[in-house]
């Protein structure tokens, strides 16, 4: 078997990418949530680095998954911070009980 | 005559008529200020409104007499037929300006002078004179701050209210000035103009009394009444004004910007070449309907129809409908049947309005549009006019008889009386039509002025059963009354002529004239003889009830005594206008046809209009009398009208004058002749009203056809309005505002509804995102494919 | 390539070019750092971190409008676009316009806090960080050329903004309302992504400009690529729309704007409602272009840019029709100003479709020789718009934030009786509202004519956009009832007694705030060419208007554009002579 | 004052006076008032002044001013007066000078209401002078916006409701317009010149004159539609005339003068100025339609008059009613194998409808008047609690009924000219709906006596505090003197208005029956039959 191509790699990011969104969906606790995100933004990583060696995107594709992790980081630090607060004031941080404003 | 003194007469008589017209209103202005300059007991108002009348009148008949010495009295003497005289030219025309032009079409205010013009100027302020003289002494109980009416019931007893005085006279001035103003006018917009500006006077004058309901009810019911024939008119004027385009009477010659001197066609040119006969295209095979052939408006007029064929045409119907609409304005305004219930209504107004307006000039209108208009009648609508003359004075006739109100009956007999002029102007006797016009004003507005007499003396009292005798308590009254009575009539004294004029008064001639015409008429076409044979009966019945009215309240034992005690003469200002009324009613019609006054009349005739028509009817041949055959049966229609008249006098002398029998009683003994009057009844037999009653149930069958079947039609249609408005009004309500609401509450719920799609929770938002990626994407691969 | 030389030349570009003309974002570079240092070294007692913020973005300001008078001055730069850092930005005037038109923002969001007080004395450096940090996100997206920049620079400006929403640490709801505005941003940042990451790897660049060339080599030649992968382009290319549609809340994604909005305080929300959607704006109009690129595109890639314009239209009417119409039943005066920015965004995505459409379809009224010039006219309208739509929207949430710094109260009841207390305030609110709805002596009326004449000149290119015209046109009539609704409860109803009276005279300094925003609005519905000049110029100069075009059938050449090559990297500035012409 | 600064003087004179009022403070109330009487008197006579430099025998556009205001939508601030818009110029000065005096009744904060009833006619001078289709919808939608307020503060009791049902219909109606302006816009544009706001060169495109660029026939009938729509909303016609009889009811009476006098002539003026000339195909194609609705609003009028109680109400209805004669004397265009028929009769029928409109600005602003000074007192406007009145206030009786009389068509007064030369120019168009449209004069007639019999006859007043009944002011009398005295100057002489409107409606109607109709005759023929 030729070995691992363009294809596999996609295929993986595809699972990670839709096995994020579901965990996003369906996850009640705020952190399992941002969990989910994680997933989604490496599953895209994955996409980069597999076409920055495949195709001719070249450098780019890398320098943008470092940018990627970079700033998944950031957002999980403000994410994780604004949980936290909703947890002071709510105590808890299960999102459908977050419900007050809406219609 | 040279155009020279044409020109100078034109002016003349132009300054005289105008300041006659335009006095009243100016008259008109002053008095509506009176309670301003004047004080409200003040009769300042009655005087300055008199003054201008008479100023009026006086002006009017320097006119005639100024028109006459310029035409040397040709029109006086005596000449076979009226066509050989046509020569002269008989009236003078012109503008006062224009109220609107566009383009070729024009619409303007001006005048029209003929001898019918003065003759009627010079009748309508006469009498209002009289009239004015006369209200002023009758309307004298005005004159006080708490003026106590009556009939008016209020919460406290009667209604008080200060005296209006002031404005009585001047709607009596704005009434002259536009009763003026409709003779005078030039073309059949500004009559239209007049007409409703007439209308609108006889609604205030009907309404004076404002507080009655019924006053106001009434007035309501006369100005409606008279829109519903105005709507007819304006009918008229709309195929008028879109078939001729121009509205003037007769040719002008007017000198447009450029000094050209442009010939402006008048209606009656288009129509009647100058022989003034009418030119019909039979209907053949590309036009379903005949045409009639109008001379081209802008054409000279001097080329008309002799041979040229170019020209406009119009639709024989269309010009039969236009006539019809004109006239229905004269039934309107003349309270011909169908729409007569509003003039006995009009009753409720003060006797002077009822004499001026009700009897003498407003209702003649009618008739004087009719004349004026006469050229341009078909055969068609000259025989409808004839046979709505004849239903109207039969039927006023008979009710006249049953009615007990003074001023009803002679309200029931003024519709009668209008009823023999539109009659005489049907079966073609131009002439005598508007002769009788004259005449009649005269005789009935006295007869309304002693009426009014009457009821001052009684203190408002009307029911005839109430008085009796009173001849004793008001002699002058009662015997210029019976001068009245005579002249309506038509009694003279047969055979005898003192130097060639038969002793009779005007009533005889005229009535006597318009017999003569039917009598012919029927003659020359057997099929309408009923035409002659029903008024000939109306005579009778009219002199019945006139002298029934007569004996009724002047002879015999007073029925009421508290009535008899308090009658007592009118001043000198009431009577002394009936004495010279009484002298006009006798002797306007001096020596009949050969009179100055049927002369005139017959002056203006328009030229061999009658027989114009002889085979343009459609609905067979109609041949008019001319003037040669009237002539001859003259003597025998006097005859017979006299014997008729004479029959009628008698019967109710035996009734109600000498009361030797017991009308109740001796009613059944004449049970034949009433037999023959209510000829449909099954008589049956009731001892002492066998007759009366069948009369009564006639009379009561007309009234009663008046109040439910006209005026419930007129209830009908006005509750049927009303509903049609309150369901339009719903509908209004419902449909169309509930059409906005509904589009508001729709678009008011989506915006609630979509308030359940936020729900607040975050896992359906993030699910929300990648549905609407995947969504979307799915709509677009199906649009795009 | 020796590396060294690789770094010069880098360094040389950078210094050189790059950052010149990267001024104004220095500027809040600098000021951020300044108010991190006054903060750590406690000088903030001596220099309240409002006024720095304040000087900073005034000096940004100032910069740009150098930057722009430079541009004017020297005609033959007209048209110019340079592109620094390497191709990661692009430099021209949309990119000036969009940059006064932030900065301007910033200021008065700036000097609008400083009257209102939100933050108070101590973490106010905190707040002015995060304000400015999330400005200079939207500077970067206003002027990205690079599908890294594009997420880098949403990222920058989300970020801060769920930190700013959630600010008011005390407070329930605004806690709720962060996290759904963090949980929700991120979900739609990470869908962003992989859609970048689709669509540069089937393209196999990610540099915007080059995005045209390699699209319609892949699908206009008809080549090996077949069906499928077409599909999945344009998945990829609706996932980073979706990255956008969150920035502007447009209809299916705009679940997080209600909320966050009610949850945030007034300036907050009037800050995220008008400057995210501007830069949102900016990035998409760069976006569509960049994917149409300069060429009448060919072949069966037409159809797809047809009917992604129309969808957008679609969309558009959808989001305003909801908007409007959700806003009916609020009782919430900024929820219900929440629900109008949405329809807004609808009005103003209407004229980018009106773009997509104009210069996607094939059959273009008299021969297309007026394309470019209608395309133009459709970005001059939506920049209108926004200047516009920044006013009113500014002027109606200073409004709110300075009653509620009275009355303590946003339910709309709460205002009725204004106009016996405070006439001024409420002659500004009327102004605003009525702008909203379009009225025309106001803005508001100029600005919608403009959009809706360009939707209109769309509908004789593809004639199915004439529903959108009709649902833009009907939902003016809708968005009337809610506006005048307010107006009801300021004008016609009594005063309620239990809230003490709102004072704010014309000479206080809320009232020389709220005038000093809502004369603007006057303004622009009355001296209209100013600024619609600058806006025609500024949309001119955009790069795919500007380049040649050349592969146009039948060559019209673009009426008033100078014919430019664009310097290749890293050619040194000098080199980059601008062959004027034209 | 050099006449191109007139026009714009006559304009912003009034925002003026609004600009020194809203400087001064609230309380002096009496001042307030002198500046809105001076403000107002000075607009007047500066259509006066207007009146006397106009020359009459000119059809064309007079004193035309033209400068840029957007230079790229080629919009401009253009200016103009000719013999249609004249006329109604010195009405609005007219009426809007004795609403101003009858507004001494407004107690409440009289700064606000003098400042927007100033702007309020700004807004209405502006679109009777605007050449600008622009400008036209600007001072459009200007006018609303005071509007709106001043029924919405000082209305009555439903006066939101009102209010907000006012602002929707002309809303929409005005959005219909924008869509018409696009086209107009979009359709005028050519590959060299850009697009053109200005009316008159919209009128020539429209009509053929311009070679080379001319409306599609499919463009002109949808243009048509859509621009009748919005104006129709205004004139009222029936099936869009729900709003007039609230805004009516619920508006104070200086308001509803104004809103009866001169805001329903803007409709017809709208018609005249904008779809006739510019979509000639369209009117012509449309003109059956129009006639009909015509005639119906004058009966659906008078029979929903007839079933009023509301005092104000039934005079609102009465105006649906007078209206519906200019909307018949304006359509009457009978077209037969593509040649127009009988144009003098459609230069009556225009004429006839333009009077109309002056006729009813006098009739129903002063039997509004009349409305309000008795509502003053009484407070109450049920038609069948009233009675009386002519003997308890006899001068306001008596100018009352000469009010009401002018408003019935009574001949000598203004209604009469308007409503007769209208239908007698009809039968040229079609005998039957000319005949219905008389039978409005016996309706109109029957309504009106009946509401006279019920207000001023009868012998006592039988309403809620008769002791407020006092006779009228010497101000109020003022007022209904100068009404009554122009309803008769007008209905006497109307050669004083149709010389000054004559020559630019005649021209008006020679452009559009030169325009070719050969295209449309098809389409006609199928309609009538």
């Amino acid at each position: 078997m030729e070995g691992v191509g363009l294809t596999e790699y996609l295929v993986v990011a595809g699972i990670l990418f839709v096995s994020g969104v579901v965990c996003m969906a369906t996850k009640r606790n705020a952190i399992g949530v941002l969990m989910g995100v994680e997933l989604v933004l490496n599953g895209a990583n994955v996409n980069f680095v597999a076409f920055s060696r495949y195709t001719k995107l070249g450098l780019d594709g890398q320098v943008i998954s470092l940018f990627v992790i970079v700033l998944a980081a950031a957002e999980a630090a403000v994410a994780l911070a604004i949980a936290l607060n909703f947890y002071n004031n709510h105590l808890t941080i299960d999102v459908d009980r977050g419900d007050e404003l809406k219609g | 005559m040279d155009p020279q003194t044409y020109q100078s007469t034109g002016e003349m008589l132009r300054n005289l008529l105008t300041l006659a017209w335009l006095l009243p209103l100016a008259g008109f202005v002053l008095e509506v200020f009176a309670g301003y300059w004047s004080h409200r007991l003040s009769r300042a108002a009655a005087y300055s409104a008199v003054f201008c009348i008479a100023a009026g009148f006086v002006c009017s008949f320097a006119a005639l007499m100024y028109w006459g010495h310029q035409t040397h009295w040709s029109a006086l003497e005596s000449h076979a037929s009226p066509a050989d005289h046509h020569d002269v030219l008989k009236y003078f025309s012109g503008t006062y300006y224009t109220l609107a032009e566009f383009g070729k079409l024009r619409i303007a205010i001006d005048y029209h002078i003929d001898s019918l013009t003065l003759v009627m100027f010079t009748m309508v302020t006469l009498i209002a004179t009289m009239i004015h003289i006369f209200a002023i002494g009758y309307m004298s109980d005005e004159l006080t701050e708490h003026y106590e009416d009556h009939q008016v019931h209020t919460a406290h007893g009667h209604f008080h209210r200060p005296g209006r005085f002031y404005m009585f006279f001047a709607y009596l001035s704005l009434f002259s000035f536009s009763m003026l103003g409709l003779v005078l006018a030039g073309n059949v917009f500004q009559v239209f103009v007049f007409w409703e500006l007439v209308g609108v006077c006889s609604y205030f004058l009907i309404g004076f009394y404002f507080e009655r309901k019924s006053a106001s009810t009434a007035a309501n019911k006369a100005f409606i009444m008279n829109r519903v024939g105005d709507f007819g008119f304006l009918i008229g004027l709309m195929i008028l004004w879109t078939w001729f385009g121009t509205f003037q009477f007769n040719e002008r010659v007017e000198s447009d910007a450029n000094g050209r001197d442009v010939v402006m066609p008048g209606l009656f040119d288009m129509l009647r070449d100058d022989h003034g006969n009418v030119t019909v295209l039979p209907a053949n095979d590309h036009d379903s309907y005949a045409r009639v052939f109008l001379a081209d408006p802008g054409h000279s007029g001097a080329l008309k129809h002799e041979g040229h064929k170019e020209g406009k045409t119009m639709p024989y119907f269309l010009l039969v409908v236009a006539g019809l609409g004109i006239f229905a304005g004269c039934v309107g305004k003349s309270a011909q049947f169908p729409l007569q219930t509003w003039l006995p209504d009009a009753m409720e107004g003060p006797t002077p309005v009822s004499a001026l307006v009700h009897s003498a000039t407003m209702v003649a209108a009618g008739v004087y549009l009719a004349g004026r208009f006469y050229p341009m009648f078909l055969p068609e609508v000259l025989l409808t006019i004839a046979y709505v003359g004849c239903i109207t004075l039969f039927m006023a006739a008979t009710i006249a008889v049953v009615a007990t109100d003074i001023k009803r009956v002679l309200a029931y007999s003024t519709i009668s009386q209008l009823g023999y002029m539109m009659l005489g102007i049907g079966v073609g006797g131009w002439t005598a039509g508007l002769f009788h016009l004259i005449t009649h004003a005269f005789f009935k507005s006295l007869m309304f002025l002693c009426s009014g007499s009457v009821i001052h003396g009684c203190h408002h009292e009307q029911e005839m059963p109430k008085m009796g005798g009173l001849i004793r308590k008001m002699p002058i009254t009662a015997y210029t009354m019976l001068v009245g009575v005579i002249a309506i009539c038509g009694l003279a004294i047969p055979g005898i002529s003192i130097f060639g004029i038969k002793i009779a008064f005007s009533g005889y001639h005229s009535k006597d004239a318009i017999i003569a015409t039917a009598m012919t008429f029927s003659q020359l076409n057997g099929s309408h003889f009923l035409l002659f044979v029903v008024p000939l009966l109306g005579a009778g019945i009219t002199a019945f009830y006139m002298f029934r009215l007569w004996f009724y309240t002047f002879i015999g034992q007073p029925r009421d005594h508290h009535v008899y005690d308090h009658a007592h003469e009118s001043p000198v200002v009431m009577w002394a206008p009936l004495i010279v009324l009484s002298f006009f009613a006798a002797f306007v019609a001096f020596k009949g046809e050969a009179g100055s006054l049927f002369k005139l009349l017959l002056d203006t005739e328009p030229a061999s209009v009658a027989h114009g028509l002889h085979d343009v009817g459609l609905a067979g041949d109609l041949n008019f009398p001319s003037h040669v055959g009237i002539e001859e049966n003259h003597k025998a229609a006097g005859l017979y009208a006299l014997l008729v008249a004479v029959m009628g006098t008698t019967l109710a002398y035996l009734f109600y004058g000498a009361r030797v029998l017991n009308p109740a009683e001796v009613k059944r003994q004449f049970a034949g002749v009433h037999n023959f009057l209510v000829e449909k009844w099954q008589f049956d037999i009731l001892y002492d009203a066998a007759f009366v009653r069948p009369v009564h149930v006639i009379a009561k069958w007309f009234v009663a056809f008046d109040r439910n079947v006209l005026d419930g039609f007129l209830h009908a249609t006005a509750r049927t309005a009303v509903s049609i408005a309150t369901l339009d009004r719903r509908f209004d309500e419902t449909v169309v505002d509930g059409l906005v609401n509904l589009v508001g509450n729709v678009t008011y719920d989506a915006g609630r509804s979509l308030r359940y799609v936020q729900t607040g929770r975050l896992r359906q938002y993030v699910m929300f995102i990648v549905l609407g990626v995947v969504g979307i994407w799915i709509v677009m691969r199906l649009f795009a494919a | 390539m020796p590396f060294s030389s690789l770094v010069d030349s880098l360094m040389q570009d950078t210094l050189g070019v790059s950052l010149p003309l990267f001024a104004t974002e220095l500027a809040i570079c600098a000021t951020i750092v300044l108010l991190l240092l006054f903060r750590l070294l406690n000088l903030d007692q001596r220099i309240p971190g409002a006024v720095l913020a304040l000087a900073g973005s005034i000096a940004g300001l100032g910069l740009a409008v150098m930057q722009h008078l430079q541009y004017s001055q020297e005609a033959d730069l007209v048209g110019q676009s340079v592109e620094i850092f390497t191709g990661l930005l692009i430099y021209d005037q949309f990119t000036i316009y969009l940059r006064i038109f932030l900065m301007l923002f910033l200021v008065l969001v700036v000097y609008l806090t400083m009257l209102g007080g939100i933050p108070d004395r101590e973490d106010a450096p905190d707040f002015y960080v995060l304000l400015l940090g999330s400005t200079l996100g939207m500077l970067l997206m206003a002027s990205a050329n690079h599908l890294l920049i594009v997420f880098l620079a949403i990222e920058m400006t989300s970020v801060p903004s769920y930190a700013m929403v959630g600010f008011l640490k005390g407070r329930r709801q605004s806690s709720e309302a962060a996290l759904k505005y963090v949980v929700y941003g991120a979900g739609a940042a990470g869908v962003m992504l992989y859609g970048i990451s689709l669509l540069s790897g089937l393209l196999g660049t990610a540099n915007l400009p080059e995005l045209a060339q390699a699209l319609t080599a892949l699908g206009g030649a008809d080549s090996a690529l077949d069906q499928p992968s077409l599909w999945t382009l344009s998945l990829a290319i609706l996932m980073v729309l979706v990255g956008v549609a969150f920035k502007l809340s447009i209809v299916p994604f705009h679940f997080w704007c209600p909320d966050a909005f009610e949850g945030a305080s007034a300036e907050v929300a009037g800050y995220l409602s008008v400057a995210s959607k501007g830069a949102a704006f900016a990035l998409l109009v760069r976006f569509c272009l960049a994917m149409t690129g300069s060429a009448v595109p060919a072949g069966d890639l037409q159809t797809v840019f047809v009917h992604l314009g129309f969808g957008i239209g679609i969309i558009a009417a959808i989001s305003a029709t909801f908007g409007n119409l959700a806003a009916y039943t609020q009782t919430n005066i900024k929820r219900m100003l929440a629900y109008s920015t949405i329809a807004h965004a609808g009005y103003m995505l209407m004229a980018v479709a009106a773009l997509l459409v104009i210069l996607g379809s094939p059959d273009a009224p008299d021969g297309g020789a007026q394309r470019t010039e209608h395309a133009i006219r459709a970005v001059s309208g939506l920049l209108y718009y926004l200047v516009v739509y920044l006013f009113m929207n500014l002027g109606a949430f200073a409004i709110v934030a300075i009653i509620r710094n009275q009355t303590f109260s946003e339910q709309i009841e709460d205002y009725s009786g204004l106009v016996r207390q405070s006439p001024a305030l409420a002659v500004c609110m009327l102004a605003c509202m009525f702008s909203l709805i379009g009225m025309p002596p106001l803005g508001g009326f100029v600005s919608k004519v403009m959009v809706f004449a360009s939707v209109f000149k769309s509908t004789e290119y593809y004639w199915p956009m004439w529903f959108i015209l009709s649902a833009g046109v009907l939902n003016t009539v809708f968005s009337l009832i809610y506006y005048v609704n307010v107006l009801n409860y300021m004008f016609f109803k009594p005063p309620r007694e239990h809230l003490e009276p709102v004072n704010v005279p014309l000479a206080s300094a809320y009232g020389r705030y709220a005038l000093l925003v809502t004369l603007p609005v006057f303004l622009l519905g009355v001296m209209v060419n100013r600024i619609d000049d600058v806006a025609y110029s500024a949309s001119a100069s955009l790069k795919s208007f500007s380049v040649p075009v050349v592969a146009n059938h039948d060559n019209a050449d673009p009426p008033r554009q100078s014919v430019r090559s664009t310097p290749a990297i890293p050619a040194p500035v000098e080199a980059a002579t601008p062959v004027s012409g034209g | 004052m050099s006449n191109e600064f007139l026009l714009s003087a006559i304009i912003f004179l009034p925002t003026v006076g609004a600009l020194v009022l809203s400087i001064m403070d609230g309380g002096a109330e009496k001042a307030l008032r002198k500046i809105g009487y001076f403000t107002t008197a000075a607009t007047f006579a500066l259509t006066l002044v207007l009146l006397a430099e106009f020359d009459s025998s000119v059809s064309g556009m007079q004193m035309e001013v033209k400068a840029e205001w957007i230079k790229n939508w080629n919009v401009n601030y253009q200016l103009g007066v000719d013999g249609i818009s004249l006329t109604l110029v010195l009405l609005t000065g007219l009426v809007c000078f004795l609403a101003m005096l009858a507004s001494d009744s407004i107690k409440k904060d009289i700064k606000g209401y003098l400042i927007l009833f100033l702007l309020l006619e700004t807004g209405m001078l502006g679109v009777f002078l605007s050449l600008d289709f622009f400008l036209f919808y600007v001072f459009w939608e200007v006018m609303l916006l005071p509007m709106y307020f001043l029924i919405g503060i000082w209305g009555g009791p439903r006066r939101e409701y009102a209010a907000m049902k006012f602002f929707l219909y002309t809303l929409v109606g005005s959005v219909l317009m924008l869509i018409a302006l696009l086209m107009f816009y979009f359709g005028s544009a050519t590959t060299t010149s850009p697009g053109s706001f200005d009316l008159l060169h919209l009128a020539r495109i429209g009509q053929g004159k311009v070679p080379g660029l001319v409306f599609s026939e499919t463009l002109q009938m949808t243009a048509f539609v859509l621009l009748f729509i919005g104006f129709a909303i205004k004139v009222p016609v029936v099936p869009f005339h729900t709003w007039l009889p609230d805004a009516h009811v619920e508006a104070p009476t200086p308001i509803s003068m104004i809103l009866a006098g001169v805001l329903l002539k803007m409709g017809g003026y709208g018609i005249l100025r904008i779809a006739f000339p510019i979509c000639p195909q369209g009117a012509q194609w449309a003109s059956y339609v129009l006639v009909f609705l015509g005639v119906l609003s004058i009966i659906y009028g008078a029979f929903a008059a007839m079933a009023q109680t509301d005092f104000k109400r039934l005079v609102a209805y009465s105006s649906v009613s007078h209206m519906g004669y200019v909307l018949l004397g304006i359509a009457v265009w009978k077209l037969s194998e593509g040649k127009t028929v009988g144009a003098e009769y459609w230069k009556m029928g225009m004429n006839g409808a333009m009077f109309q409109m002056l006729a009813h600005g006098i009739s129903s602003a002063g039997m509004f008047f009349m409305v309000g000074v008795i509502y003053d007192r009484v407070h109450h406007r049920d038609v069948n609690k009233f009675g009386g009145l002519m003997g308890l206030m006899p001068l306001y009786g008596g100018l009352a009924v000469g009010i009401f009389f002018a408003g019935l068509g009574l001949p000598g007064l203004c209604g009469f000219i308007g409503e007769v030369f209208t239908v007698l120019s009809a039968w040229n168009y079609h005998p039957i709906m000319a005949i219905i449209s008389a039978s409005g004069v016996i309706l109109t007639a029957g309504y009106i006596l009946w509401t006279i019999q019920r207000v001023f006859l009868g012998p006592e007043y039988k309403g809620p505090h008769p002791e407020a009944i006092t006779p009228i002011l010497p101000r109020e009398a003022f007022i209904g003197f100068v009404l009554l005295g122009f309803a008769i100057l007008l209905g006497v002489y109307p050669e004083s208005m149709f010389g000054l409107m004559r020559e630019s409606i005649n021209q008006l109607v020679n452009d559009l029956v030169k325009v070719d109709m050969s295209s449309l005759a098809g389409v006609n023929t199928l309609l009538k039959r």
